[in-house]
């Protein structure tokens, strides 16, 4: 029951940072801070989601391998996400500031 | 149910979006990353249709190695030919006819799907009874490498064929697109392990659930192109004979399984009940390797210089 | 010979397997030997699967043992016993002239690609399965498209690319037609289809035939969807576009023939003009465009978008009753001897006179008389005088065509036979014309080998007229 | 209308769109970016109409494994043909699209 309880709080959690990273992605400026909504909200939203799902799952197993998922995932972002910033970078984008808009 | 159906058809329109994008969007580099992402929401859509196995290539092998391909080549043609098309009056014009027989098609292909006999044959009755002596547990391994084997057989020749073929005219050697990135070969010092364990257990799995040899050797594929995007892996040169021979190798294994089966047994890939689990476990071994190189050097294999010929003809 | 080699319908399929994937793992220009002896070895197989099939009818073979629908069925009959008779009596010579014609650089992968070639016909052949066929079909379209760019030149890249792209688009109609016929059926065994299959049709039935039957008018190319041939095999080296031109095409009319005869054969002889209407287009603009080619070897390979119209003629005479099949059997396998026999030949003129222009023949009268005959006999069999293959052919398909009160298809046949006389005789004229010997490129020498195997090729198609009737026997039955 | 016919109709959809890519488009790597769609769409008409009534069937998903396969190899070759194509001086766009008469000469 509380199990059950937990599992959905956390879902939900994982759903509305899901839904802020793609607000950022939408509204957010420039690439970094695009990136910057991305890398941070959805993995928090990611991490909530699996946490979430191995709360349900039928059995340890299970649960261990939905959770593995994610410091791949991390990883993964991480370096997708300095690889696209530096592209940027090499590119000659500036960063956006607050006072040029 | 209805939620069920609702989100297919959430999906089914995304997937046509993309698809449309891809083909339509004047630039290229926005062209093949709506393909990649047409590829990831068709591996979403393999897994609600049940089939977690397709799920699995179509994610390994149609977004992913077919995305890393067109990337490269993306590389190479630049942003030459922009755009959708010339699409002036006479050329729309002359198109005209093409976009009507399409359109008919597509009508009728509607009309025909509407209005469809139900099956008189039930083939996944006839798998699911024929199973026991098939050697394996899984009923799509069964189907592949046992009851439509030859169909497998002939499928890894056509891989063959395809990199025979960019053999024959050599690919050529660009600046790499990817500037060096330092996080890269941490990444890959830490996920090309995890891709061989991952591969050798799916390729252990497929006996008994999703898995099996092509998907495994998708993953090794692909650990081994992130070795080259970490620059730990050199491209391949046509003159490295233990590629070529590897691959055929696999293949060899398969086809001297099948010719000695015929011998003994009289048929065709006809394994006797009782070793038919471990004979289909080696044969996807030696595919498995010969796959993944195979997949791998439609990627990294690159010269500008075809393969050295040998100074002396095989002539007696 | 069945005792010493049983089951020869498998081994069809795996020696040529073997030995390509040997070859590829010996490594670039390597496995002539492989090649040549097992193909050798295929055209014995296919000799005693042919004596199996006059003595004791078709032969089958179940797949790993399984019963349709669950596995695969390979089945032989006479007609395709014809098939791969006729794939590897045509392979063996053009692989001898290979050996000697192509340079290091152009035989770097060709024993292999060809042996992947010859597996994906001889299964092809062999397949009761129409998914199994889909396999096969590729098989053979991406060893084709392999085989043209083999030269590496770029107008030749260009050509496999263009190859490449129609043969894939073919294949894909022919599997969504597949995919339908799984959907209403449940099976994609071509004999439990014929079985299924009943009237009224059901629309997606047909359909189903209307995509398949335009991927393998793609594949085969059949006028208007022949755009992709001329280059390939005009831009091929010649032994490569002899292979393509002999053979190639003629595994997708195969499989079409099947199923028209098969699982089709209830409900589709209504669109049977099509085909034939499509056929004498391509007889009329194939001639047209060999006889105003600038190259020789267009020429050849226009010549062989008009022959394949003939195949197309005989479908409204299916079941009325008369030698149709034989008529079409006839008809591809003349053309096949012919057809190799004279990109052999045209191969040898093209490297002797050191032009690829249809003028560059002038003096081959007096430098290769051997070739120049060799060119002129397979011309007699693509124009039908007798006492040629292609005669016989044309002669019977002209005597059902009015049998079955269908003149026009009589009209056709002959007056592609006049229209091939004249492109043939343009050659023949041009050669034995004598030019100023200044102004010509001094002539290349050419191996007398390679002379010899287009003339065997050559009188092959010749003397099928005279002994047509064992493929007649074998042909009995086929198609009841 | 269960899930399997609803795919196999968007199948159906995205045979058409790549057969008319493949066709009508200039670009090679559009061409072969059309006939992947080609495929997927077929691949999805095969399992869809199969599964219509819900249960899977290990046969066409079988098949389309090794369509899917076919279809990478396909697709690697046709990129390492433009790609020399391209190198070698051909252009991407208009080249393929004249006729066979014009070319000859």
């Amino acid at each position: 029951m509380l199990l059950d309880l937990a599992s959905n709080l956390l879902l939900l959690a994982g759903g509305f940072f899901f839904c802020a990273g793609t607000v950022g992605l939408l509204r957010f400026p420039d690439v970094y801070t695009r990136l910057h909504a991305l890398a941070k909200a959805d993995n928090l939203g990611l991490g909530c989601l699996l946490a979430g799902l191995a709360l349900k799952a039928d059995s340890l197993v299970q649960a261990i391998k939905l959770l593995a998922i994610w410091p791949l995932v991390l990883v993964a972002s991480a370096v997708v996400g300095y690889a696209i910033a530096h592209r940027a970078d090499r590119l000659g984008i500036t960063p956006w500031q607050r006072d040029d808009r | 149910m209805n939620a069920a159906l609702a989100f297919d058809t959430l999906l089914a329109l995304l997937l046509l979006w993309s698809a449309w994008q891809a083909l339509s969007t004047p630039k290229l580099d926005r062209a093949v990353i709506m393909f990649i992402v047409f590829g990831l929401l068709l591996t979403l859509v393999w897994s609600r249709l049940d089939a977690p196995d397709i799920a699995l290539a179509e994610a390994a092998l149609g977004a992913g190695l077919t995305g890393t391909l067109l990337l490269d080549a993306l590389a190479a043609f630049g942003q030459t030919g922009q755009g959708a098309g010339s699409t002036g009056f006479m050329t729309t014009i002359r198109r005209f006819p093409t976009i009507l027989v399409l359109l008919v098609l597509l009508a009728a292909l509607l009309a025909a799907l509407s209005n469809l006999p139900l099956p008189t044959v039930n083939l996944p009755a006839m798998v699911a009874q024929q199973m026991p002596d098939s050697g394996v547990s899984h009923p799509v391994t069964a189907v592949l490498l046992n009851f439509r084997g030859y169909d497998t057989l002939l499928e890894v020749a056509v891989l063959m064929l395809a990199l025979l073929g960019i053999l024959t005219v050599g690919l050529p050697v660009e600046r790499p697109l990817l500037s060096r990135n330092l996080l890269v070969p941490i990444l890959a010092r830490y996920a090309v392990p995890l891709m061989t364990l991952a591969a050798i257990y799916l390729l252990w799995a497929g006996s008994h659930r999703p898995g099996g040899a092509f998907q495994a050797a998708a993953v090794l594929a692909a650990g081994v192109v992130l070795l080259n995007l970490a620059q730990v892996q050199p491209r391949w040169i046509p003159g490295q004979h233990w590629i070529r021979q590897l691959i055929s190798a696999g293949f060899l294994l398969f086809l001297c399984i099948a010719a000695l089966l015929l011998m003994l047994n009289g048929g065709l890939l006809h394994y006797p009940p009782d070793q038919a689990g471990l004979l289909i476990l080696l044969i996807e071994s030696g595919l498995t390797v010969s796959l993944a190189i195979n997949l791998a050097a439609f990627y990294l294999l690159r010269s500008d210089r075809p393969e050295p010929l040998p100074n002396q003809e095989d002539t007696p | 010979m069945t005792e010493l080699l049983p089951n020869p319908l498998v081994w069809l399929i795996l020696l040529p397997l073997g030995w390509a994937a040997l070859a590829f793992w010996l490594g670039p220009g390597r496995g002539r030997i492989l090649a040549l002896s097992g193909i050798t070895l295929q055209l014995l197989a296919a000799l005693s699967l042919a004596a199996d099939i006059l003595h004791h009818g078709t032969v089958t073979h179940l797949v790993g043992g399984w019963q349709e629908p669950l596995g695969i069925l390979l089945v032989s009959d006479g007609l395709s016993a014809v098939m791969l008779l006729l794939t590897q009596a045509v392979t063996l010579p053009v692989a001898i002239y290979a050996c000697q014609y192509l340079n290091r650089e152009n035989r770097r992968w060709f024993w292999p690609l060809t042996g992947f070639l010859l597996a994906g016909m001889n299964a092809l052949y062999l397949s009761g399965d129409l998914f199994n066929l889909y396999v096969t079909l590729e098989l053979i379209g991406l060893a084709a498209v392999g085989l043209v760019a083999v030269g590496g030149r770029s107008e030749q890249v260009a050509a496999a690319l263009r190859y490449l792209l129609a043969s894939l688009a073919g294949s894909g109609c022919f599997l969504l037609g597949v995919a339908l016929l799984y959907g209403c059926y449940g099976t994609v065994s071509s004999r439990l289809l014929a079985e299924l299959i009943n009237v009224p049709t059901p629309p997606a039935v047909w359909l189903a035939a209307v995509l398949i039957c335009a991927g393998l008018f793609l594949k085969t190319a059949l006028f208007p969807l022949h755009f992709w041939l001329p280059p390939a095999h005009g831009g091929a080296p010649a032994p490569i576009s002899a292979l393509l031109s002999a053979l190639v095409v003629k595994a997708s009319f195969y499989v079409l023939l099947r199923l028209w005869l098969g699982p089709f054969a209830g409900f589709i002889a209504p669109l049977a003009w099509l085909p034939a209407l499509l056929g004498s287009l391509a007889i009329l603009w194939g001639s047209w465009q060999a006889i105003r080619a600038d190259r020789l070897k267009m020429l050849v390979a226009y010549s062989t978008v008009a022959q394949l119209g003939y195949l197309f003629l005989v479908f409204p005479l299916f079941g009325t009753g008369s030698m149709a099949l034989q008529v079409g059997v006839l008809q591809a396998v003349a053309h096949g001897l012919a057809k190799a026999a004279m990109f052999l030949a045209a191969g040898l003129l093209i490297k002797a006179g050191g032009s690829e222009r249809v003028a560059g023949v002038s003096h081959a009268a007096n430098q290769l008389p051997v070739t120049l005959f060799a060119f002129a006999l397979a011309g007699i069999s693509l124009m039908g005088l007798p006492p040629s293959g292609g005669f016989l052919a044309k002669w019977l398909l002209i005597d059902a065509a009015l049998a079955a009160g269908q003149v026009w298809i009589a009209v056709v046949a002959i007056s592609g036979g006049l229209l091939a006389s004249v492109y043939v005789f343009r050659v023949l004229l041009l050669a034995f014309r004598d030019t100023e010997e200044g102004d010509r490129p001094r002539p290349q020498p050419v191996a007398a080998g390679m002379e010899w195997t287009a003339f065997t090729l050559a009188v092959a198609g010749v003397g099928l007229g005279l002994a047509a009737m064992p493929l007649f026997r074998l042909l009995e039955g086929v198609g009841r | 209308m269960s899930s399997g016919l609803l795919f196999a109709v968007v199948g159906c959809l995205l045979f058409v769109m790549g057969l008319g890519g493949i066709i009508l488009l200039d670009h090679l790597l559009r061409r072969i970016l059309a006939f992947n769609l080609l495929g997927s769409g077929i691949f999805l008409v095969l399992v869809g109409l199969a599964q219509r009534s819900g249960r899977p069937d290990p046969v066409p998903q079988a098949m389309v494994l090794t369509g899917i396969v076919v279809s990478v190899a396909a697709t690697a070759l046709a990129l390492a043909l433009a790609r020399r194509h391209q190198a070698a001086g051909g252009n991407t766009g208009q080249t393929d699209r004249t006729s066979p008469e014009e070319r000859h000469d």
